[in-house]
C-alpha cells in the first residue's frame, strides 16, 4: 500500500490554521513548507518529491478525523498531525486502525503513554520539561516553589502532574498550586496566595494569553521571587506583546530556539538549516512551534528514506530504530518511547533585552548536549 | 405541460421528493472524505431542525445549543466505554440531553430573550469546565476509543453506515417537527411565541410548553451527538466549542427560522461553505495567513449579504420566488385589492 | 395666489402592502385652520392614509405633502413604554427642539389633569385610557400648524374624550391649528368638523360638509347610527344619563 | 336569564402598584347567566381587575372564587391556562394577537383551553388527534363566522385592521366556549355598524345563558346590554347597580359620567 | 484584612473592565435593539491601533485617543452596514454584526498579524490600605466611573439621551414624533464604537490582545450587560462588579479555576431571582 506507484510521496499535514491555535499551528505551516521545499530541491526521497498536502482542522478535533479520512482516501504515507492535542487524541485511534504513521506536533503525554505503535511525537512532552525544570531547581537549591497551570489547557496540566509526580525526586517541594483558566484577566489573587507561601520561585504553566497576562501583571505583584515559564512562552508570540514586564523571567525552550549559543557541530548545523533560510523569508528567529513542525517533515524523511519506500509499516518500523539530529535535539526513538526528546534538550533561558538567553548552567547542559549529538 | 393545476403536484412535494433521493444516494454517489463531510452536515441538521423549532415556533432562543450535543456525545461515549451494549448509548443520548434540559429549564426558562440567549450560552461555559476537569469523563483529554455502534448483531463500520443512521436520525426528527408544529401543541408554541399572556388566556400551559419545546430540541441536539461519539470516536470538552453553537444560531437564521427545509438549507449552506474555504485556502501556493484571511472574508461577507438580503432566510426565500414565478404563469387572479368586509368587521350593508 | 397653500396634500395616493391595495388614487386636503373628519367603515384604509401622510408608509405612487408642523396621535397609543410619561410628552416637542420652552409641559397638564399625578410612571404601565391621553398630549407638546388624530376617543371615559374634543376646537379657534380627525364615533367628528370625507374600501366615496355628510341618508345609516341604537355618539350619551 | 347561583365572587380584593392602589378592598358577586358591565374613569382598576380574575395578577389581598354547577372554588393560586380550562375567557384591552399566524389559527388557539392532545399523539399524527384537529378547525371557523370574520380567516392577523383585531379577539375567545366571558372594551375602535352587530352579538350570547362582565366607555352600549352595573373610581367599588340606578347616582355622576351633565 | 481588600479593589478593577465592554453593548442596544456582535471587535481594533500608533512613535495620550477615533469610525461603518438597509430586523442586524465581525478578522490579520499584542500602559502598582492594586487597573475604574456617570446623564437628563431611547422603546412612534431612527442609530453605533475603543486601549496594557480575543471580550461584556436587559446603563455596571467581585473572591478564597463556573451561576441565579419577581404582564408591557 502506502503512496501509489508515481513519483511523488504524498505526505498528510493536518493543522489548526484557523481557530484558537491558529497561530501557533500557523508557525508550524511556514517551517513544514520549508522542510518540504528542501528536500524537494535536494532531490526529493530516492528521486521521489514530497507532495504535502495541508488541510485546516480549525482546532476542533471533528474536523481532524474529517481530515484524516480524507488523507486516508488519498492514501497518503504518512500524516504530520497538529499542534492541538485534542486534534491528536482524536486522530491516533484511526491511524492506528489504519495503519498509518502518525507524526504529532501536539505535546500532551496522553499521547505516548501508554506508546501506540503508528504515534510518534515531535515535541518534548509536558512532563519531559517539567523534568527539566526540576533539574534546573536542584541544580540551583530553589526546594520550595509556587506553581500556577491552566486547567483548561492539557499541555499545561500534564506539565503540572509531571511537575508533582517528578518534585519529591528532585527534593524540590510544591508549597502552593494555584490553578487558573484560560480566560483569567486578573491574577492579583494568585500572587497574593503566593506571597504567604514563603516560595522561593514561582511556576506557571501556561499556554496563550494568559501567560502574557500573567507575566505582565507580575512584576507589581512585588513578590520578590523570580517567575519560570515554560516552551509555550519561547516566541516572539510572548515576547513582543509582554515587553518589559519580561525581563527576568526564565523561560524554558527548546534548544533550538538558542542555536546561536551551542558550540559548532551537528546540531547547530542542522539549526541553522532551518533558521537561516525561515529569518531570510520571514524576518524573524523561528519560535518554538516551527521547529517542531520542521523537525517532524526530518524525522519523517528520513524514516520513509530508511525503510527504502513508502511501505507505512516499513516508515513506522523505521521510526523506532531511528537516531536523528534535528533543531529540537537528537531522536531516538524506541519500541517503549515514542517521545524521541530529554530533558537535556531543553533550555532553561532568561529573558533579556527581550531575547532568550540561556542561563550559564543551561549553556553547559546544552553544549554538552551538541556534543553528544556529534 | 397541460395538465390541469389540480394535477400538478405542489412544489414542496416535488423538493421534498427530490431532496429525499438525492439524500439517500449520497453516501454512494460521494467520495472519501465527502461522506465525512456529509456526516456532519446531516448532524449539524437534526441540531438545527430543533433550534429552528425553539427559536422559529417557540420565540426562545439558545445560544447554547452544544451543551445538549455534548451532553449526548458524552452520554453515549460513556456507556460504550464502560463495556454496555452501544446501542444503550445510542438510545440513552436523546434521553439524557432531554433530561438535563428538563431539568435546568425550570429555572432558565422563565428568562427571556437575550437573558435566556445568555443563560443557555453560560450553561454551555459552565458544562464545558465541569467537564473539563472530571476525570472519569477524561477530563480535558475526554474519551478516547468510543467502540462503533452495534445495534442488533449490526456493526456500523464504514462511513457510509453512519450517514444512513444520520439520515435516519434527520428523517425522524423533521417529521417530528413538522408533525408537531402542525398539531395542537405547535399552534400553542407559536402562539406564546408572541404574546404569553394571550396565549395563558386561551388555555395553553406556557411553562410546561416551553419546557417540552425546549426539552425536545435538546433531545434532537442529544440524538446528533450520540451518533457523532460513535461516529468519531472520540469526545473532548474541545470538540464542542461555544462558537459551534453560535454556528447553529447562524444556520438557523440563514436557513430561515421556523421552518424544517430552513433548517436543512442553513446547515448544508453553512457546512459547505465552510468546507469549501477550508479547502480553498490550504490549496498549494496560498500564502501562509491565506486560509484564516480567505476563509473568514468569504464567510463574514456572505453572511451578512445572505442576511441582508435574503433577511428571511434561505427557504422562505426560495419558497416565495418559486410562487411568483408559479403565480406569474397562472391567469391572473380577479381581484388583488383587499377582501371587502362585512358585518360587524365591515363596509354598511 | 389667493388661496393659501393646504397644511396636507394627498393626490392621487395609492398604498398598497404586497399585492393588496390599502388605498386607490385618495385625494384630501386640509388647509390652515380647517377642522376635517375622515370617516370610514373598519379596514377602509384610514389609518394607512395617516401613515402615508406621516411619512410612515410610503405610497407606491401619488402624492402626500405636508406644509408646516404636523403632529400624530398615531392609533394604538403607540407609547415609549419604558419611558416616563413626563418624557413621552417631551419628545412630541422634538420637531422643535431648538424653540425656546419648546419642552415646558404644563400646558399638557393643564389640558389632562390626570397625567399629572403619573408623570413619572412608566408609560408601558398605564391603563389603556391614560396612554391614549400621554399620545394625545405628545400630539399637543409639537404645537402643530396641523394635528391628525386616528382615532379619539379610543379607550376614553366620556368626559375625557369630550374634554379632548373642546381642546381641540379651542386651540383650532385660538390658534388656527388644522386638524385632521379620525374617529370611532362618527357623530362627535361630524359635530366637531367642519369638513368631512368618508373613505370606504380605500377609495373617497364622499366628501363635502359636516352638515352635508351628516345629512346624507347613506352616510348616517352607515355611520351615525339610525336612532336610539348603541352606535349612537358618546357625548348624548352623557345627555340622555342626566336625570 | 336564569340566575340559578353566582358563577364570580370577588371577595375585597386590594392590588397596589409600587404602592399606589389600583384595586382597593373590591367586593362584587356575578349570577350565572348575568351581563355585568364595570364602568369608570380611565385608570379606575376596570382591567386590573380582570387580570385578578383571568389570572395574570395575583391580589395581595382578598380572593376571587369562581363556580359554576356547585362546583364553587378559590382561583387564587391557579395559574392563568388553568383558569381558562375552567371555562374563563377574556378579550383584553388593546389588540394582543398572535403575530405570524392567520386569523384562523389565532382563533383555533383559543380552543385550546378545551381540547386535549398533547406533543406525543401530536408527533405520531394519531387518528383521534387528527379527528380533535378537524373538529377544532370546523369550530374556528364558525366562530370567525359568528364575529363576521369570515372572509379574513387566512389572512395573517397582524396586519388587520384594528376593528377586525378586536373582532378576532372576540372569535378567539369564543372559541373557548367559555363560561364566564371577561369583554374589556370590545367595542373600541368599531365604527356604528360594526357596534350594532356586536351588541346583538352579545345580546344573542346572552340568551344562550352565557355569563359576561363587559367593561366599556360607550354608556348607551353599557346601558342596552347590562343586566347590573359596577362603578370603579380610584380603585374602589363607590356604586352598584342596575342602569337606571347608575345614571341616577350622585357619586357615579360625580366621578365618571360627569359633573356639569349631573348640574 | 488587607487580603480582602485586595480581592474586592483587583475585582473592582476587572469588573470596570466588563463594565466597559458592556457600554458600548448597552448604548447600541438601547438604541437600536440590536445585539452587536461586533462590540469585542471595536476593543481589538482600537487595542491593536493604539499599539501600532505607539511603536511608530507617537506619544500615549495621542495614539490611544486616535484608536479611540478608528473605533468610533468602525462603529458609525458596522451600524452602516447592519441597520442601513430599511427594514432589517434587529435580529437580522445581530447576524450581520456577527459576520462582520469575521470579515474584521481578515482585515485584522491583513494589517496586523495573528499574534498576540500588547503595549505598556501606567507601569507600577499604587498601595490603598496596604492592598496592591495595578495603575493600569486603577485607570480602568476611574474611566469606567466616568464613562458611566456621563451615560447615566447622557440617558437620563438630556434630551438627546431621551430621543435616542425612544428609538428602541418604540421606533414607529419615534418616526412619528419625528425622530430620525435611523440616524439616531448611527450616533449609537458611532458611540458603541468609541466606548469599545476606550475599553480596547485601556485593557490591552493588561492583557495581551489578538484578532480573536472579541470573542472572551463581548462574552463578557454581554454577561454584564444582559442583567439590565441590556438596555439599562447602572444595572449592567451592577453586572459588571457582581461578575467582576464574584471572580475574585472565588479566586481569592477558592481558587482561580472555578471563578468562571461560580461568576456565572451567580449571574444566572440572579437572573432568574429577578425574572421571577416580574409577571409576564409587566414583561409584555415593557416591550
Ligand atoms: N402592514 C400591513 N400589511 C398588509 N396589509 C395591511 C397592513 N396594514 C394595513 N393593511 C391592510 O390595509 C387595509 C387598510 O387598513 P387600515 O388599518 O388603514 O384601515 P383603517 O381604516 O384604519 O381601519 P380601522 O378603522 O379598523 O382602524 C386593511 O385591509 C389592512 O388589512
Ligand atoms: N403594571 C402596573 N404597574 C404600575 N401601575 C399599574 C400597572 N398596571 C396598572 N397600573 C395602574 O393601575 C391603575 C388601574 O389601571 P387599569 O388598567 O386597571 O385601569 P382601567 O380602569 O382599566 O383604565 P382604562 O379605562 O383607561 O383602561 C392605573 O392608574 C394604572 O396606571
Ligand atoms: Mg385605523
Ligand atoms: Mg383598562
Amino acid at each position: 500500500n502506502g503512496s501509489s506507484g508515481d513519483s511523488t510521496i504524498k505526505i498528510g499535514f493536518i493543522e489548526s490554521l484557523t481557530g484558537n491555535y491558529a497561530p501557533l499551528g500557523g508557525e508550524a505551516k511556514k517551517t513544514v513548507d520549508l522542510a518540504v521545499e528542501q528536500v524537494n530541491t535536494a532531490g526529493g526521497i530516492a528521486g521521489r518529491k514530497l507532495k504535502l498536502i495541508t488541510l485546516d482542522d480549525r482546532t476542533a478535533p471533528d474536523q481532524g478525523v474529517l481530515h484524516f479520512n480524507k488523507l486516508r482516501s488519498e492514501k497518503v504515507t504518512a500524516i504530520l498531525g497538529s499542534t492541538f492535542s485534542n486534534v491528536g487524541l482524536a486522530v491516533e485511534p484511526l491511524a492506528e486502525r489504519e495503519k498509518i504513521p502518525y507524526i504529532s506536533l501536539a505535546p500532551a503525554d496522553e499521547q505516548v503513554k501508554p506508546v501506540r505503535k503508528y504515534t510518534f511525537v515531535v515535541p518534548a512532552i509536558s512532563s519531559t520539561y517539567a523534568e527539566a525544570m526540576l533539574q534546573y531547581f536542584q541544580a540551583h537549591d530553589i526546594t520550595r516553589i509556587a506553581v500556577a497551570y491552566d486547567t483548561k489547557s492539557a499541555y499545561s496540566k500534564a506539565g503540572f502532574a509531571g511537575m508533582q509526580r517528578l518534585a519529591p525526586k528532585y527534593g524540590v517541594q510544591l508549597v502552593r498550586s494555584e490553578p487558573y483558566e484560560t480566560t483569567a484577566t486578573d491574577f492579583s489573587p494568585v500572587f497574593t496566595h503566593v506571597r504567604g507561601s514563603g516560595a522561593q520561585a514561582m511556576v506557571a504553566w501556561a499556554s496563550g494569553a494568559p501567560g502574557v497576562t500573567l507575566a505582565k501583571q507580575f512584576p507589581t505583584a512585588g513578590l520578590g521571587i523570580p517567575l519560570y515559564m515554560t516552551a509555550s512562552q519561547a516566541s516572539k508570540l510572548w515576547l513582543a506583546p509582554v515587553g518589559k514586564a519580561g525581563e527576568g523571567v526564565y523561560v524554558q525552550s527548546a534548544i533550538g530556539v538558542v542555536g546561536a549559543y551551542l558550540p559548532d557541530g551537528r546540531l547547530k548545523q542542522a539549526i541553522q538549516q532551518m533558521s537561516q533560510p525561515f529569518i531570510q523569508k520571514y524576518g524573524y528567529e523561528p519560535p518554538q512551534f516551527a521547529q517542531d513542525g520542521y523537525s517532524g517533515v526530518k524525522l519523517l524523511t528520513a524514516a520513509i528514506q530508511k525503510a527504502g519506500g513508502t511501505d507505512r509499516k516499513k516508515i513506522r518500523d523505521a521510526l523506532e530504530t531511528l537516531t536523528l539530529v534535528t533543531p529540537c535535539g537528537k531522536y531516538t526513538y524506541s519500541a517503549t518511547d515514542h517521545s524521541g526528546l530529554r530533558p537535556t534538550d531543553i533550555s532553561m533561558n532568561r529573558v533579556k533585552d527581550g531575547k532568550l538567553v540561556p542561563t550559564d548552567w543551561s549553556r553547559t547542559r546544552i553544549a554538552e548536549t551538541a556534543r553528544a549529538a556529534g | 405541460m397541460k395538465r390541469s393545476l389540480a394535477a400538478r403536484p405542489s412544489a414542496g412535494l416535488v423538493t421534498a421528493v427530490v431532496v429525499a433521493v438525492a439524500a439517500v444516494l449520497a453516501p454512494v454517489l460521494l467520495q472519501g472524505s465527502q461522506v465525512s463531510v456529509y456526516v456532519l452536515l446531516l448532524l449539524a441538521a437534526t441540531v438545527v431542525t430543533g433550534l429552528s423549532m425553539l427559536m422559529g415556533y417557540a420565540g426562545q432562543v439558545s445560544l447554547g445549543q452544544g451543551s445538549f450535543y455534548l451532553i449526548g456525545a458524552y452520554t453515549a461515549a460513556l456507556i460504550a466505554t464502560h463495556g454496555m451494549p452501544t446501542w444503550l448509548g445510542l438510545l440513552a443520548a436523546p434521553v439524557a440531553a432531554a433530561g438535563i434540559a428538563a431539568l435546568v429549564g425550570v429555572p432558565l426558562l422563565r428568562l427571556r430573550g437575550h437573558q435566556l440567549a445568555f443563560a443557555t450560552l453560560a450553561i454551555q461555559l459552565i458544562l464545558l469546565s465541569l467537564a473539563g476537569r472530571q476525570e472519569w469523563a477524561g477530563g480535558d483529554i475526554g474519551l478516547q476509543g468510543v467502540p462503533r455502534l452495534e445495534i442488533a448483531g449490526y456493526e456500523f463500520a464504514g462511513d457510509a453506515s453512519y450517514a444512513y443512521l444520520a439520515l435516519g436520525a434527520l428523517a425522524l426528527v423533521a417529521l417530528i417537527t413538522r408533525n408537531v408544529v402542525a398539531s395542537r401543541p405547535g399552534r400553542g408554541l407559536r402562539a406564546l411565541a408572541t404574546s404569553e399572556v394571550a396565549a395563558a388566556s386561551s388555555g395553553v400551559p406556557v411553562p410546561a410548553y416551553k419546557q417540552a419545546v425546549f426539552s425536545l430540541s435538546a433531545g434532537y441536539a442529544g440524538l446528533a451527538g450520540g451518533i457523532y461519539a460513535f461516529y468519531i470516536g472520540y469526545v473532548a470538552p474541545g470538540s464542542f466549542p461555544v462558537l459551534q453553537s453560535f454556528e447553529y444560531v447562524v444556520m438557523v437564521a440563514v436557513g430561515g427560522a421556523g421552518t424544517v427545509w430552513g433548517a436543512l438549507a442553513g446547515a448544508t449552506a453553512i457546512t459547505l461553505l465552510i468546507q469549501l474555504l477550508n479547502n480553498v485556502g490550504t490549496m498549494d501556493g496560498m500564502p501562509a495567513a491565506a486560509p484564516t484571511v480567505l476563509s473568514y472574508a468569504v464567510y463574514g461577507a456572505l453572511l451578512i449579504l445572505s442576511v441582508l438580503f435574503l433577511p428571511r432566510g434561505l427557504a422562505p426565500s426560495v419558497a416565495a420566488w418559486w410562487e411568483r414565478r408559479a403565480a406569474r404563469r397562472r391567469p391572473p387572479p380577479g381581484d388583488s385589492s383587499v377582501p371587502s368586509p362585512h358585518d360587524l368587521a365591515g363596509t354598511p350593508s | 395666489m389667493s388661496e393659501p397653500e393646504p397644511l396636507i396634500e394627498v393626490t392621487d395616493l395609492v398604498v398598497r402592502y404586497g399585492a393588496a391595495t390599502a388605498l386607490d388614487r385618495v385625494g384630501l386636503t386640509v388647509a390652515a385652520g380647517e377642522l376635517v373628519a375622515l370617516i370610514g367603515p373598519n379596514g377602509a384604509g384610514k389609518s394607512s392614509l395617516v401613515n402615508a401622510i406621516a411619512g410612515i408608509v410610503t405610497p407606491a405612487s401619488g402624492h402626500a405633502r405636508l406644509r408646516g408642523r404636523a403632529a400624530l396621535v398615531p392609533e394604538g397609543r403607540q407609547m415609549f413604554g419604558d419611558l416616563s410619561v413626563e418624557d413621552n410628552l417631551v419628545l412630541g416637542a422634538w420637531r422643535r427642539r431648538r424653540t425656546a420652552g419648546a419642552r415646558d409641559t404644563a400646558r399638557v397638564y393643564e389640558v389632562l389633569p390626570r397625567l399629572a399625578g403619573l408623570r413619572d410612571r412608566r408609560a408601558g404601565t398605564l391603563s389603556g385610557g391614560e396612554q391614549q391621553m400621554v399620545a394625545f398630549g405628545r400630539a399637543l407638546m409639537a404645537e402643530p400648524d396641523v394635528i391628525v388624530v386616528d382615532e379619539l376617543s379610543l379607550g376614553l371615559a366620556p368626559m375625557v374624550t369630550a374634554d379632548l374634543a373642546g381642546h381641540l376646537r379651542e386651540i383650532n379657534a385660538a390658534r388656527g391649528v388644522a386638524v385632521l380627525l379620525i374617529e370611532q364615533n362618527a357623530r362627535l367628528a361630524l359635530d366637531l368638523c367642519e369638513r368631512g370625507y368618508v373613505l370606504e374600501a380605500g377609495r373617497i366615496r364622499a366628501e363635502g360638509s359636516a352638515a352635508e355628510l351628516a345629512g346624507s341618508a347613506d352616510v348616517a345609516a352607515a355611520y351615525l347610527g339610525a336612532g336610539t341604537g348603541p352606535a349612537a355618539g358618546t357625548a348624548e350619551d352623557i345627555d340622555r344619563s342626566r336625570p | 336569564m336564569s340566575t340559578v347561583g353566582t358563577v364570580l365572587t370577588v371577595e375585597s380584593v386590594s392590588r397596589s402598584f409600587g404602592g399606589v392602589y389600583a384595586l382597593r378592598d373590591v367586593s362584587l358577586t356575578v349570577a350565572e347567566g348575568e351581563t355585568r358591565a364595570v364602568i369608570g374613569p380611565n385608570g379606575a382598576g376596570k382591567s386590573t381587575l380582570f387580570n385578578l380574575i383571568s389570572g395574570h395578577l395575583t391580589p395581595e389581598r382578598g380572593a376571587v372564587r369562581y363556580g359554576v354547577d356547585g362546583d364553587r372554588r378559590s382561583l387564587d393560586h391557579l395559574a392563568p391556562h388553568v383558569r381558562a380550562r375552567l371555562g374563563i375567557a377574556i378579550v383584553f384591552q388593546g389588540s394582543r394577537l398572535f403575530r405570524g399566524m392567520t386569523a384562523l389559527e389565532n382563533v383555533m388557539v383559543g380552543a385550546h383551553a378545551r381540547t386535549r392532545h398533547g406533543f406525543l399523539s401530536g408527533a405520531l399524527r394519531l387518528p383521534r388527534h387528527r379527528r380533535e384537529e378537524a373538529a377544532i378547525r370546523a369550530d374556528a371557523l364558525a366562530a370567525l363566522d359568528r364575529v363576521g370574520l369570515a372572509g379574513w380567516a387566512d389572512r395573517a392577523a397582524d396586519i388587520l385592521p384594528l376593528g377586525q383585531q378586536r373582532a378576532l379577539q372576540l372569535a378567539r375567545a369564543l372559541c373557548a366556549r367559555p363560561r364566564l366571558l371577561l369583554l374589556d372594551e370590545p367595542a373600541s375602535g368599531l365604527r356604528a355598524t360594526e357596534r350594532e352587530t356586536l351588541a346583538r352579538l352579545i345580546e344573542d350570547l346572552r340568551a344562550e345563558g352565557l355569563t359576561m362582565m363587559l367593561v366599556e366607555h360607550d354608556m348607551a352600549f353599557v346601558g342596552r346590554l347590562a343586566d347590573r352595573i359596577s362603578v370603579l373610581d380610584l380603585g374602589r367599588n363607590i356604586a352598584e347597580g342596575t342602569p337606571e340606578e347608575i345614571r341616577g347616582d350622585e357619586a357615579v355622576i360625580a366621578a365618571y359620567l360627569g359633573a356639569e351633565a349631573a348640574g | 484584612m488587607s487580603a480582602f481588600l485586595e480581592y474586592l479593589l483587583s475585582g473592582i478593577a476587572v469588573g470596570c473592565g466588563f463594565a466597559l465592554l458592556a457600554s458600548g453593548l448597552v448604548v447600541i442596544h438601547r438604541v437600536t435593539q440590536v445585539v452587536n456582535f461586533a462590540q469585542g471587535m471595536f476593543a481589538v481594533v482600537a487595542g491593536l491601533t493604539a499599539g501600532s500608533l505607539l511603536s511608530a512613535g507617537l506619544p500615549h495620550g495621542v495614539a490611544e485617543l486616535a484608536a479611540v477615533a478608528v473605533a468610533g469610525l468602525t462603529g458609525l461603518l458596522v451600524g452602516l452596514i447592519a441597520t442601513g438597509r430599511p427594514g432589517t430586523s434587529p435580529l437580522s442586524a445581530l447576524i450581520v454584526t456577527l459576520g462582520l465581525g469575521f470579515l474584521a478578522y481578515a482585515i485584522e490579520i491583513m494589517v496586523w498579524d495573528d499574534n498576540p499584542h500588547s503595549f505598556a500602559g501606567l507601569g507600577g502598582a499604587v498601595t490603598i490600605a496596604g492592598a496592591r492594586i495595578q495603575r493600569q487597573s486603577f485607570l480602568v475604574i476611574v474611566v469606567a466611573a466616568v464613562v458611566f456617570a456621563l451615560l447615566a446623564v447622557f440617558f437620563g437628563r438630556t434630551y438627546l439621551g431621551k430621543a435616542l431611547s425612544a428609538c428602541a422603546s418604540n421606533p414607529y412612534a419615534a418616526r412619528a414624533v419625528g425622530i430620525d431612527v435611523t440616524r439616531m442609530g448611527l450616533i449609537a453605533f458611532a458611540l458603541g464604537g468609541v466606548l469599545g475603543g476606550a475599553a480596547g486601549v485601556l485593557l490591552t496594557p493588561l492583557q495581551p490582545i489578538s484578532y480573536n480575543s472579541d470573542v472572551l471580550l463581548i462574552t463578557n461584556g454581554f454577561a454584564a450587560a444582559v442583567l439590565g436587559g441590556l438596555t439599562r446603563p447602572g444595572v449592567a455596571l451592577a453586572g459588571a462588579l457582581t461578575l467582576g467581585v464574584a471572580e475574585a473572591m472565588v479566586a481569592g478564597y477558592y481558587e482561580a479555576s472555578y471563578q468562571t463556573v461560580v461568576a456565572l451561576a451567580l449571574m444566572l441565579t440572579i437572573m432568574v431571582w429577578r425574572a421571577s419577581r416580574r409577571t409576564t404582564l409587566q414583561e409584555e408591557a415593557a416591550r
